[in-house]
């Protein structure tokens, strides 16, 4: 028996293994998109946009076309090409601080604008290339390699809460969720809502993504697990913020 | 396309004349953030870009007009921007990153007076953060335009530079070109000849990925210092074979001029008018014009150096130009005298004064 | 590049100044000439002094701007203030017979100094709207870069949609063209 | 540019219902399967992975071919077979 | 007798009239900051912090040490003064589009690191100062410099709902209203709890006022009350979207 | 201060060196945002800081830093941050408004390849973009370091060249000095007799503004050009009235040199190695090296290169330290050999290889 | 550097009750006031203001001293004094 | 800046190359020497070979890098391959015995090549995981850049914390150390 490993199909087998760490969400999170193009049959018309962050480790990791940005301007450069290409399916794929920080402006405005994209945004807590520094979604207390003694909410803030700040300001149409890789089917149940509603042209569609980073968080697999399964959540509810009421005909 | 027939002389404003030459030249979608003295640009474009089937996107800042201009460009489309002052500092992290790809962008500058805020109207301040910024080797083509025929006829060249070299092009003017009114003939490009260089998408092009064509894999990240100095080897390379091919200037009078003047852009006209008027009244003095900033005519200019005396630069800026011409000329040791006006603008009167001081040997 | 004639003419906000330049411009397109006007534009535009600069000539117009014009018309007591900066030795300077207490701030360098009852000849007999078609007559009766003929085109060109509402303003505006053309040539300057 | 096929370790499990197969190739030792089989039949291996960490092994007894290891996997690094019946996630 | 014009205090005299156009809004919302200034006696604590945009023309509009800054970083420069100086109030004023474009992460970030800074941005639904361009504040259908035609809203994008972001994203001791240049006295009253909550160090404190601009509405007085008063309200929400409980002692 | 009891030998990273001497410099907040290869210095700062009494605070990105610096500064607290590669580039729109408010922001960079993200790791690519980017005339003081001895001592003068002068200030390091460990001294500035020079608030003085005190007015928005200009001529004669006293440079064998090598920063210690392998040998090579790079020691590098035959420019960027060479020279006509790597580190094997080459005139 | 004292016009109104007073020197004529005075009691005045618009002038019959005309001024232009009671906005 | 003796030694992620880095360095500090050491860093260190480049001499260190050194040391076959450009002709190149189909990738140009059975005399005679202290004997055995006395002192330092939970790896990691001196010594190299 010939056993090949079941990889999507959209997934680039020649750069595989994937430059991510042992166990990152990040090759949770793009098996799940990997295999969410395949079941919807989209390969050839999507393109994806990848920021600087370990999201960037990306750049050649789908058989899709794929652009690889600056940190936090990942939104921009796919929105603009899907004002000049709208028949593309285009993905935004960033970090935390790409797209809660540095990039926030971007996210806002483009939900705001209700732009027809799709952004799915990797919450690892932590500035994971760098490093490990504290992100907009360290949690509080967290110990990161800015908040040595961890985040102080007085002095560093609290954390971000981005689906929520986005359900705040899009229309009807857009659609907003937090999944995480711990909850694998839901998570790909997400994306695939998310990039349906942008086929459907419907709105700005958004899925946060729970993940994890062994290395910055420096747990082995229980603790790896049992933050990103059970503590998060504590901070960051997972389901769907906006769903949009889909018109039939 | 026949948007225009024929010739069509007009009176109009810089900015408008962009927004003319930008449809003419077949571009598709302007991105783009108000900065005054930029604003018309956009405000004609979305006037005329509706009826062509045009597009327009206001972004959320340049950072954003700039990045969504790369997006639009990806795609194979004709796209730009337009910014100026603080906004053009922004605009050269995306800049930077069109640069790192050999992406090939159009922004259009309307230059003011800097640094920071500083005035909404005037200077050639952002000579060196045009040819220079981001943290490159500014791997770029800048048009520095004097009138609003040449901003018509660079806007439309600047598209066909871009496209054929995949270098981020500018056309580099400033807040007089973008408000004043003048004359200039509008034409259709392809009515004279000009043909429109074909784009091309980086992504989206047909077919399925991976099979029947190879993915866009396209990055500006590179793992090792080895890798990235290869790809920059290659740009650098590339930049320096296309240069002669693109390189413009104007000249008059060089031969043998006591006083060669030097001057880009609007400043340049003061420039000229000083010198054909004392040229007129038999002094020897001349000018020298580099039109392309970037890559710089230092061969031309050298030999146009060689056959004068003295120098002189002038411009809106305190020494930009100055630097470009010293970097050029380095090795020859004609004495350069100077008119500097950091964000104020040069009248013609004032040039001819300067030269006359300098002629009768009266400047220190 | 030819010698243009220079001119500015300085106001504030609602005085119209702009628009004298727009239509001045559009009599010399008109002619047939060359132009280049500018505005002066700034972030405190709001509250400050309008100016418009013009030349115009038979051929393409050199430098944008000027540092002293041929004719420099201020409009207010701040615009008299504003436009000394532009007043050479060349230059014959109007500024509104109206405009009190600025004696002291007056160029003491200009070729000629003249103050025009522009305001009050509007006032009094025509309307206080025409006042800037007033002073568009004035400098062309001293400067003649366009004949009064495409003046009235241009005006038409302009306004025309405005008279199609009212068309005593046609004649207004033509009358008060002319009232500025002949007022300076009553006072021997042009 | 494909790659030649990966080496698989391959075991029958389950009662031979199924088979599970390991890609040392691909497997980074992260341990995520291991900490998430529910009948706790993962250990690590001899065989060592692509970073040259243990790689993991199942226990045939154990082993209910839940696929659940092969969900969580990161890096498609296992690979269940059903002998029977249908193969859908 | 001799009567004075009844400026507040802290309005710097000399500088007046101020630079803002006939029947601008500014005037209004200045004069209500003023006011609250005078009557809370901090005249002296005030660090006030304007914009670019037609804030950028209250540089010397008071007697309080002011700091004129770049499009939209108005937030950062006072974040930065009260982080060093946290005995200072520091007072925020800016456009719809340095707070909501250009200079919206900042926001935010500020809104969520739950900075103790006060923020009050003019909602006038243009880029004033440029000439009128489209802002994140333009109405659906309004015509502005870059909407010749009316914010066509597939086009354009819709208006951003700042307060509401913010109070989707700020903590409890965070106060967010919108006032109206038409209802004067609660704009007071907003931006006197506003600056409470500064000195209480509560948290962070947003204040966005409707306003009006009649040079780029193109409006006349009786026009240009109508569209404050009765038109953008029907966008913008009046009253306040977050009161910190206050705790005694 | 007593943070440092005497003179302490230590080994550690560049970062640390940098924290350490922000430190003892009585730097009393940090602003700052994530970026390879600056990364650590806010990682060591915000371990030492607590436990002095300092501040620091992560923003949301570069901007934000150095906008918030510009804050912090304003209050009359030393303030400082760092970046590196496409955060210097997004630091030109804050430096840009400290350059035209004099406002004594001190920057620390540790350049990587550029342009766009490129790598994280080293170059020299930063220099025109630090010395001269944003849109004005670069009024800004740049140090370049080449250890970590200067990384701690030169970190320590920005702070008082910052507040003395009142223009923004660099150190200008790189990703090798950074990450490396090796060995300096750390002291502090106190017990070594250097007086840091007092500070002063913009903002926020005692007294009632308009009563007791003026109120601070601090713009960088001018309405008419002329009004710039003013504001540009008294800042400009600043600086270069100020340039003489803060120039600094190092030089070795330059009299009768056949060969002298100009090189800055860490590839100078590359240089430097070259040069006395072969000065060693008995052959004429010197060095030159500027130490501030803006403002940039003219006169004492024409003098040492009026001594010299040739000259030779290494860097690890595409001519950036050649231009402002040039620039500097005009007028004299020395050869000018070049080993110009952008992105990558320079041996001081393949120096000396290159400047044999140039001594033995095999070099085309 | 205090402003020299503005010019003032005032106006006794509301049946003498209170003073109206116009600084022309500020006001811009923008007409705000005049378009929410609830008495109708504001025309425009022969004097012009500061960019030589006209300002605006109360009608001492109809105008109450309500003070709204002053409060919606945004350059301060019009104060009321009443000549009784407190003066508390 | 004297001469300095060059090390590089490469590994992935896992074998604790930067460890042994930081342990040689400490000792040579505390040996009084100087040193400098930088490991590569970049964007995909994740997945990448891990390198440290190490100077130690007497006097202050010169430049930070080096091309070629003067050993060079691999512990994976990638590594074996990275680290081909950093052979030159004075190089001493060692790589661990057990990495395999790596023959037509070693270096063409080395001084000499030379696979020591690190990894299997660690696995059979100690643990796994002093392997990289064995590397250290090993490097410390061909150099002599620091004494055995240091290294142990510095190996103290860095890992004394372990010890005290679990003394008995003292004396493993003592003994890897001596261990590895010792193996390059059988073999001729030192
Ligand atoms: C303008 C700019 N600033 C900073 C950086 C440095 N940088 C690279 S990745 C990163 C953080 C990435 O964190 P996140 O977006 O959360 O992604 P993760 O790595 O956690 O997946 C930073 C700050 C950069 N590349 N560009
Ligand atoms: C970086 C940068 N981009 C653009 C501009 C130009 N600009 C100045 S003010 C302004 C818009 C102001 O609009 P808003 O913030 O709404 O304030 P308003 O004038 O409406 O009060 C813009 C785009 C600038 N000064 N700097
Ligand atoms: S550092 Fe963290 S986020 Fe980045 S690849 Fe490794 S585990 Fe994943
Ligand atoms: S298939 Fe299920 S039972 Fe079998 S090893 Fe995987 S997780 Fe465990
Ligand atoms: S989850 Fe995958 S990579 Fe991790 S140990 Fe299991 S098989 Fe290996
Ligand atoms: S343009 Fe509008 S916002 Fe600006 S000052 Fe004038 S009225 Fe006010
Ligand atoms: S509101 Fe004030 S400025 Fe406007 S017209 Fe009335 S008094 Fe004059
Ligand atoms: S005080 Fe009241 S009634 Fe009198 S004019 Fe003013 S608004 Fe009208
Ligand atoms: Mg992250
Ligand atoms: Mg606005």
């Amino acid at each position: 028996m010939d056993i090949q490993p079941k990889m999507p199909k959209s997934w680039n087998a020649a750069t595989k293994p994937h430059k991510f760490c042992p166990g990152c969400g990040h090759g949770l999170i793009l098996k799940a998109l990997g295999q969410v193009i395949d079941e919807m049959g989209i390969q050839d018309r999507v393109v994806f946009g990848c920021d600087i962050g370990c999201s960037l480790l990306s750049w050649d990791f789908f058989n899709v076309d794929t652009v690889q940005t600056h940190h936090g301007r990942t939104t921009p450069v796919m929105v603009g090409i899907k004002k000049a290409r709208p028949d593309r399916i285009v993905i935004a794929y960033m970090g935390d601080g790409g797209g809660y920080a540095i990039g926030s402006q971007h996210l806002v405005n483009a939900a705001t604008r209700d732009d027809k994209i799709t952004v799915i945004l990797v919450n690892n807590t932590v500035y994971a290339m760098t490093g490990g520094q504290m992100a907009p979604t360290t949690m509080p207390g967290q110990k990161t390699e800015t908040t040595p003694f961890g985040r102080d909410v007085e002095q560093a803030g609290y954390p971000m809460m981005g689906p929520e700040m986005v359900a705040a300001i899009t229309q009807e149409g857009a659609y907003v969720a937090r999944g995480s890789v711990a909850k694998f089917r839901k998570l790909k149940e997400y994306i695939r809502k998310a990039l349906e509603n942008q086929i459907a042209m419907r709105g700005f569609s958004f899925v946060e993504a729970l993940s994890t980073c062994p290395t910055n968080w420096r747990t082995n697999a229980e603790k790896t697990w049992e933050f990103v399964e059970k503590i998060m959540p504590e901070q960051y509810p997972l389901g769907e913020l906006k769903v949009p009421v889909i018109k039939e005909g | 396309m026949g948007i225009i027939e024929g010739e069509k002389k007009a009176f109009m404003t810089g900015n408008e004349a962009v927004a003319w030459a930008a449809l003419v030249a077949g571009a598709e979608i302007m991105y783009g953030y108000p900065i005054t003295p930029q604003n018309e640009i956009m405000q004609y474009w979305t006037r005329l870009a509706p009826k062509h089937g045009r597009k327009f996107l206001q972004t959320e800042d340049e950072l954003s007009a700039g990045f969504t201009t790369i997006g639009g460009v990806l795609t194979g489309k004709r796209a730009f921007t337009a910014t100026a002052g603080p906004g053009n500092v922004l605009m050269q992290e995306p800049m930077s990153m069109a640069e790192a790809m050999r992406i090939p962008t159009v922004v259009v500058v309307q230059q003011r007076g800097g640094p920071s805020t500083a005035t909404v109207i005037y200077s050639q301040q952002e000579v060196t953060l045009t040819c220079f910024g981001g943290n490159g080797e500014g791997l770029r083509v800048v048009y520095s335009t004097s009138s609003h025929q040449e901003l018509y006829d660079y806007t439309i060249k600047a598209f066909n530079t871009a496209w054929k070299y995949r270098f981020p092009t500018f056309v580099l003017a400033d807040g007089y070109q973008a408000k004043m009114r003048e004359s200039l003939v509008l034409y259709d490009p392809e009515e004279r000849g000009i043909e429109m260089v074909p784009t091309e998408p980086f992504v989206g092009k047909p077919g399925m990925p991976g099979e029947d064509r190879p993915p866009a894999h396209l990055r500006n990240t590179y793992n090792i210092e080895e890798e990235l100095e290869e790809v920059l080897k290659k740009d650098i390379q590339e930049y320096e074979q296309m240069a002669p091919e693109i390189i413009e200037y104007d000249e008059f009078n060089t031969d043998g001029a006591d006083v060669l003047v030097i001057a880009h852009g609007v400043v340049f006209r003061s420039a000229a008018m000083a010198v054909r008027k004392l040229a007129d009244e038999g002094l020897k003095v001349g000018y020298f014009r580099p039109i392309t900033l970037r890559p710089f005519p230092q061969e031309q200019l050298r030999q146009a150096a060689a056959k004068a005396k003295q120098l002189m630069v002038v411009e809106s800026a305190y020494g930009q130009l100055l630097k470009l011409v010293k970097d050029n000329l380095y090795g020859m040791d004609l004495p350069i005298h100077t008119h500097l006006r950091p964000g104020v603008g040069v009248t013609p009167e004032e040039v001819v004064a300067d030269l006359r001081t300098v002629l009768e040997g009266r400047e220190d | 590049m030819g010698e243009a004639v220079r001119i500015a003419i300085a106001g504030e906000g609602g005085q119209g100044v702009q628009s004298v330049a727009m239509i001045l411009t559009e009599a010399a397109a008109l002619d047939g000439k060359e132009f280049l006007y500018i505005p002066n534009f700034g972030v405190e535009q709001r509250g400050g002094v309008s100016i418009a600069f013009v030349q115009i000539g038979d051929e393409k117009i050199g430098a944008p701007k000027f540092k002293t014009g041929d004719i420099v018309i201020a409009l207010s007591d701040r615009a008299v203030r504003r436009m000394g900066m532009h007043v050479g030795s060349e230059t014959l300077f109007i500024y509104d017979a109206s405009i009190k207490d600025v004696e002291d701030d007056l160029p003491k360098n200009a070729k000629k100094i003249m103050a025009i009852p522009a305001l009050e000849t509007a006032n009094k007999e025509l309307h206080p709207r025409v006042f800037n078609v007033l002073i568009m007559g004035a400098v062309i009766g001293v400067t003649k870069v366009v004949s009064l003929e495409k003046a009235k085109e241009a005006i038409e060109k302009k306004l025309g949609y405005k008279f199609e509402q009212n068309p005593e303003l046609r004649e207004l505006n033509f009358k008060a063209l002319e009232r500025g053309y002949q007022l300076v040539a009553e006072m021997g300057v042009a | 540019m494909k790659k030649a096929a990966l080496k698989a370790i391959s075991k029958d499990v389950h009662k031979g219902k199924a088979v599970f197969s390991i890609f040392p190739g691909l497997c980074k030792g992260c341990g995520l399967c291991r900490e998430k089989c529910p009948e706790g039949a993962l250990s690590w291996s001899e065989e060592l992975g692509v970073y040259g960490t243990p790689t993991v092994i199942p226990d045939p007894e154990k082993c209910k071919a839940c696929r659940t290891c092969e969900r969580v996997c990161p890096d498609c690094a296992i690979a269940i077979t059903r002998k029977t019946g249908e193969d859908k996630d």
